[in-house]
């Protein structure tokens, strides 16, 4: 991840987002975005997954420790799930992460989560947009997880 | 002779000029050795601090070397920074650990750098103990309240002044820096003379163990030894004498570095080879192993038991497993005479 | 109390000599005042070492799955359900184990006691008064006030899993999240701060994880070197990192027993992340982990209308 | 500045060569940078070396060429780990760090006027290798007596360094013996674990020492093997494999009993480990 990059034309921080996308509606809603020419910033590097039900916690931990100034974690509506209960347990799992890590201190909206469905292209490009302008509105991360930011004691 | 606390204190503060001088502070709501900038912010009445002082020579984490690679070749720096350092309030048991450390960073044929760069411009100014804890037990180890053995000065607190001795030739140039002392009173000579000649009031007695160890290995001593313990390593970095370490990289895309972390033998995977094959898996090997090296390999090894008796063993094992009764067990079990 | 005791020993030595288990773990007295340690007692006549007062702080239950043969275990509230999660999970063959349950009026926090007088020389805890003779000073207290704080807010003293129940029962106190609330109602700055102090604490040596008997994985993420998670460095970044990991990895399934704030040498608050959790997980899905055999675990199960807060708001 | 045992020196790998069929076995050609370096790593058969491979980490192997082969050094690893990994995907020109050498060595001296019965098994073969090579030099040839090599594996093509086993074949100064575990077509030599094959050679343990390296399996039925044709334990040697780290005899990782394997081994004689207790 390195440094958060500064985009030297237009001067604005660009802020880095990891971007977790469930391989059935996700992805695909990504994908149709790109088709459909939607424009959304450049700023998230996908990451496919299976599901939302296989992002384990440590995920997000491990990026927002590695340097990403912002996480979106998505996947299908509840009942769409391309395996039936995937999102649904996932579903427990993000309310509890989401509900920690702000109770570490971590700041409202550097962690997103949505559910974005194949046929939403237009949507992924909104949400991508929204997430986008609330981290770079938070700056770079220097957060508790920043293992050479805020945190260490070196 | 003595110099008085409010005289010591301004003297330790111009220290802080030319030294990094480190002294037990309260933080956290833990004593422990810390930089510290004037002598106000020093701890008083503490008995120790709750982590080593070992962490000041040997951090818990540290830079060796650092890296950057660019396509195959590679730029190695060296991390070694080394600083003038005053320790100040070391407590006898915590000095003579660092000596038994010095004979393990240096054998017959390496020196490491980290380690004895720091230690050589290091100035240990020592504080006996006025008060002793019932988990303290330095007096059967050889050592004793008012020990100096691994200082360079000691000092012996009299309440509004300190009672002070020269141990070594760096103690004695320190000295010079600390302003002309004073006698001491008749009743500040009793003090001293009370703190010179205290003991602890645990006492063990380690007079055969190494040489019981020797035939020890098979004993069914161990196999009920390690029951209760819960393998964690508590007991190894509270320990002033555990040294062992591992050595690992972190890595962020082409550029990383090499650290030196503290490590401990309780850990399951310190002996695990790449073939999966561990010496020592079970918990029973790990708790023997550590009996056997703190008071049978390091005395074959280096001539002296590697506990000085702090304590801190004892009261920082979750389970309540007293090194001392580790060591009656060892006394007590029969050994089969072959 | 003592005539608990004399019912332990008298349960223990009877299942020892008939052999119905081959290993009773329990208590005995410790080498440091108001301290116990877990004991393992394989000859009926070792029956009289057993103790039972509010020094048994550890929870029994980490050693069920790594102890062979038949056991019996003296459980406390926290303890029993510990050994419910653990059947739950299929980690214990439930005909192993024999519970000898007790009802648990709460354990003592002796960091609470010793950060005033200093480290402890005498103690005697006689009808809730606990007396004690310490380095710094000497100092009688209230057995309530120096009660551990998970036991301040246990709802389950009364183990709720037995083979064989021993003494009365314990009335449980009325008992709420005031203490989460308190936090969550500081700033973000505030507790960020908080959290930051206590994670500067934290040396990594485990203590908590090996204590807490829910944590049993064979490669902890702690020890995985391909991903490595965590890499080594001790701040307090990568101690937050592994202290709110290993919190996530108990969300649903912690007992809320203390072993592991009172196993941690360093006196970190753990308690703060594990009791939000547990506030969570009772608020959104109003559950409460082991406290009965057939309510599955939190995370195993979902409902079609569970809570969405955390979805971004567009 | 002070010597820092820490401090890799930087080689180049200038060959990665696979070793095994299973490509499981690679052996890394390493050329030092300069004549200082390698001056400094004056070396003999049997040590071992720390190899960095940057931003993975750091392993202990066993040197493979002997000293009389100057200019460069090998290692032949098995992809175990993270560094075994990293290595065998390492193009041909990358730098890499090594620290060493290290560890004690094959008593030659003790050795001289002797003969010699070299038996090893799998990829255990590297420091025996360098021995072999090492003696047979035509500086050091006439220091000992006649020279048996038994060596062994499941089939042809795990044997390590096949083209120097087929010179072997024909040299008149060693008696070399090869093995596989069981019958492979196009495999004419002999077929059988090594304490048969052992014990088929019977080699004579008259002014003879024997030096054994491989798993552990085959060094514990070899053993009474050696015993039986009267080999004393003190006239066994064997080079041990332990975790390590620091390969200085400090971090305290490698021990059986009082002795650190890094420093004090990995050569030991069965009569030393005797003395120790068995827990390697």
């Amino acid at each position: 991840m390195g440094e958060s990059q500064v985009n030297t034309e237009t001067k604005a921080y660009e802020p880095k987002i990891a971007a977790f996308l469930c391989n059935w509606c996700s992805y695909a809603g990504a994908d149709l975005a790109g088709v459909g020419r939607f424009q959304y910033p450049a700023t998230i590097r996908t990451i496919r997954v299976p599901c939302s039900g296989r992002i384990n916690p440590l995920y997000i931990l491990k990026a927002m420790a590695n340097g990403a100034d912002g996480v979106l974690v998505s996947g299908c509506h509840p009942g769409d799930c391309h395996y039936m209960s995937g999102n649904y347990v996932a579903r427990r799992k993000f309310a509890l992460i989401d509900s920690l890590l702000k109770h570490v201190g971590l700041e409202e909206g550097r962690v997103n989560f949505s559910w974005v469905s194949a046929a939403e292209g237009v949507r992924f490009a909104e949400v991508v947009k929204g997430v986008t302008e609330r981290v770079a509105a938070l700056g770079p991360n220097t957060g508790v997880f920043k293992v050479d930011g805020g945190g260490t004691d070196e | 002779m003595k110099i008085s606390k409010e005289k010591f204190g301004q003297s330790f503060d111009a220290l802080t000029a030319e030294y990094q001088v480190v002294a037990p502070v309260s933080e956290a709501g833990a004593v422990n050795f810390k930089a510290a900038k004037s002598f106000s912010e020093v701890k008083q009445d503490y008995l120790n601090s709750k982590l080593p002082p070992k962490s000041l020579l040997f951090p818990q984490h540290e830079k060796l070397l650092s890296y950057v690679k660019d396509g195959k070749d590679i730029t190695v720096k060296n991390e070694l920074k080394v600083g003038k350092t005053v320790l100040f309030g070391i407590r006898p048991c915590d000095a003579k650990a660092m000596l038994l450390l010095d004979k393990v960073f240096k054998n017959d044929q390496y020196r490491d750098p980290y380690y004895f760069d720091r230690r050589d411009n290091t100035v240990i100014v020592g504080l006996a103990c006025n008060k002793i804890a019932p988990t303290c037990f330095c007096s059967s180890m050889g050592i004793s309240p008012a020990c100096s053995e691994g200082s360079d000065l000691l000092l012996i607190d009299l309440g509004d002044s300190y009672n002070v001795e020269v141990i070594t030739e760096k103690g004695k140039d320190l000295l010079a820096g600390l302003g002309e002392l004073a006698e001491l009173s008749a009743e500040e000579q009793a003090i001293v003379d009370t703190v010179k000649s205290a003991q602890t009031t645990s006492k063990v007695d380690v007079s055969t163990i190494t040489a019981k160890l020797d035939k020890m290995f098979d004993n069914s001593y161990w196999d009920t030894l390690h029951e209760k313990c819960l393998g964690c390593n508590a007991c190894s970095f509270s320990c002033p004498t555990c040294h062992c370490f591992d050595i690992s990289e972190e890595v962020t895309k082409n550029e990383g570095s090499r650290v030196r972390t503290w490590d401990a033998c309780m850990a399951p995977l310190f002996t695990l080879h790449g073939s999966g094959h561990n010496p020592r898996d079970k918990k029973k090997t790990r708790w023997r192993q550590r009996m056997m090296h703190k008071f049978n390999y390091f005395v074959h090894n280096n001539g002296d038991i590697a506990c000085v008796g702090c304590g801190r063993c004892i009261k920082g094992c979750p389970v309540n497993m007293d090194i001392r009764q580790a060591i009656d067990g060892v006394n007590k079990a029969e050994v089969v005479v072959d | 109390m003592n005539s608990i005791i004399d019912d332990i020993r008298a349960a223990a030595r009877q299942l020892l000599a008939d052999g119905k288990v081959d290993v009773v773990i329990g208590y005995e007295k410790g080498s440091l005042p108001l301290k116990s340690t877990p004991c393992f007692l394989r000859s009926p006549q070792d029956a009289d070492k057993l103790i039972w007062d509010e020094t048994c702080e550890n929870n029994l239950a980490t050693y069920a799955a790594t102890t062979a043969g038949k056991k019996a275990i003296i459980a406390k509230g926290c303890d029993s359900r510990a050994l419910m999660v653990l059947l739950q999970e299929n980690q214990l063959v439930r005909d192993d184990l024999y519970i000898i349950g007790v009802s648990c009026p709460g354990v003592i926090d002796k960091n609470k006691i010793e950060a005033e007088t200093g480290e402890i020389i005498e103690a005697t805890i006689t009808d809730g008064k606990v007396s004690v003779k310490g380095i710094l000073c000497d100092k009688e207290y209230n057995f309530t006030d120096v009660k551990d704080a998970y036991c301040q807010t246990c709802r389950y003293p009364n183990p709720v899993l037995v083979d064989l129940k021993i003494g009365g029962t314990v009335e449980a106190p009325q008992s709420d999240f005031s203490d989460v609330l308190a936090l969550e109602n500081n700033s973000a700055e505030e507790r960020k701060a908080y959290f930051k102090e206590q994670m500067s604490k934290c040396i990594r040596c485990y203590a908590c994880r090996n204590a807490c008997p829910m944590c049993y994985c064979q490669e902890c993420f702690v020890d995985c070197n391909a991903p490595k998670w965590l890499t080594g460095g001790v701040d307090t970044a990568e101690n937050l990192l592994f202290q709110t990991g290993r919190a996530l990895h108990l969300a649903g399934r912690c007992v809320e027993c203390g072993a592991c704030s009172r196993a941690c040498p360093q006196g970190v608050d753990i308690r703060a992340l594990s009791r939000k959790v547990n506030k969570d997980v009772k608020e959104m899905y109003n559950h409460e982990s082991g406290i009965s055999e057939d309510i599955k675990p939190a995370l195993n199960v979902y409902s079609a209308d569970d809570p969405e807060e955390f979805l971004v708001k567009e | 500045m002070e010597q820092n045992p820490y401090l890799p020196i930087t080689m180049k790998l200038i060959k990665n060569m696979c070793e095994t069929e299973d490509k499981l076995i690679n052996t890394f050609t390493l050329e030092f940078l300069n004549k200082q370096d390698e001056e400094n790593f004056k070396y003999m058969p049997g040590q071992f070396a720390e190899l960095s491979a940057y931003g993975h980490g750091e392993a202990p192997f066993g040197i493979a060429t002997s000293p009389t082969e100057p200019g460069i050094i090998k290692f032949s690893v098995a992809k175990v780990g993270c560094v075994s990994n990293a290595l065998h995907l390492m193009e041909e020109g990358t730098m890499v760090g090594v620290r060493g050498p290290m560890g004690n060595y094959y008593p030659m001296e003790e050795f001289k006027g002797k003969n010699l019965v070299i038996i090893g098994g799998g990829f255990a073969f590297t420091t025996l290798r360098s021995m072999a090579v090492y003696m047979l030099d035509e500086k050091h040839r006439a220091d000992y007596g006649d020279i048996t090599v038994i060596y062994g594996a499941r089939n042809p093509g795990l044997l390590l360094y096949k083209e120097e086993l087929a010179e072997w074949e024909t040299n008149p100064n060693i008696n070399l013996v090869t093995t596989i575990d069981r019958p492979a077509e196009g495999w004419t030599k002999h077929v059988g674990f090594i304490p048969t094959i052992t014990e088929q050679v019977a080699p004579s343990s008259v002014n003879t020492y024997a030096v054994v390296c491989g798993p552990p399996a085959m060094i514990k039925y070899t053993l009474p093997v050696l015993e039986k044709l009267g080999f004393p334990p003190e006239r066994i040697y064997t080079s041990l494999e332990m975790r390590m780290k620091c390969g200085l005899g400090i971090c305290g990782r490698c021990n059986i009993g009082p002795k650190y394997v890094c420093k004090d081994g990995p050569v030991f004689s069965m009569a030393q480990l005797k003395e120790l207790p068995s827990e390697y």
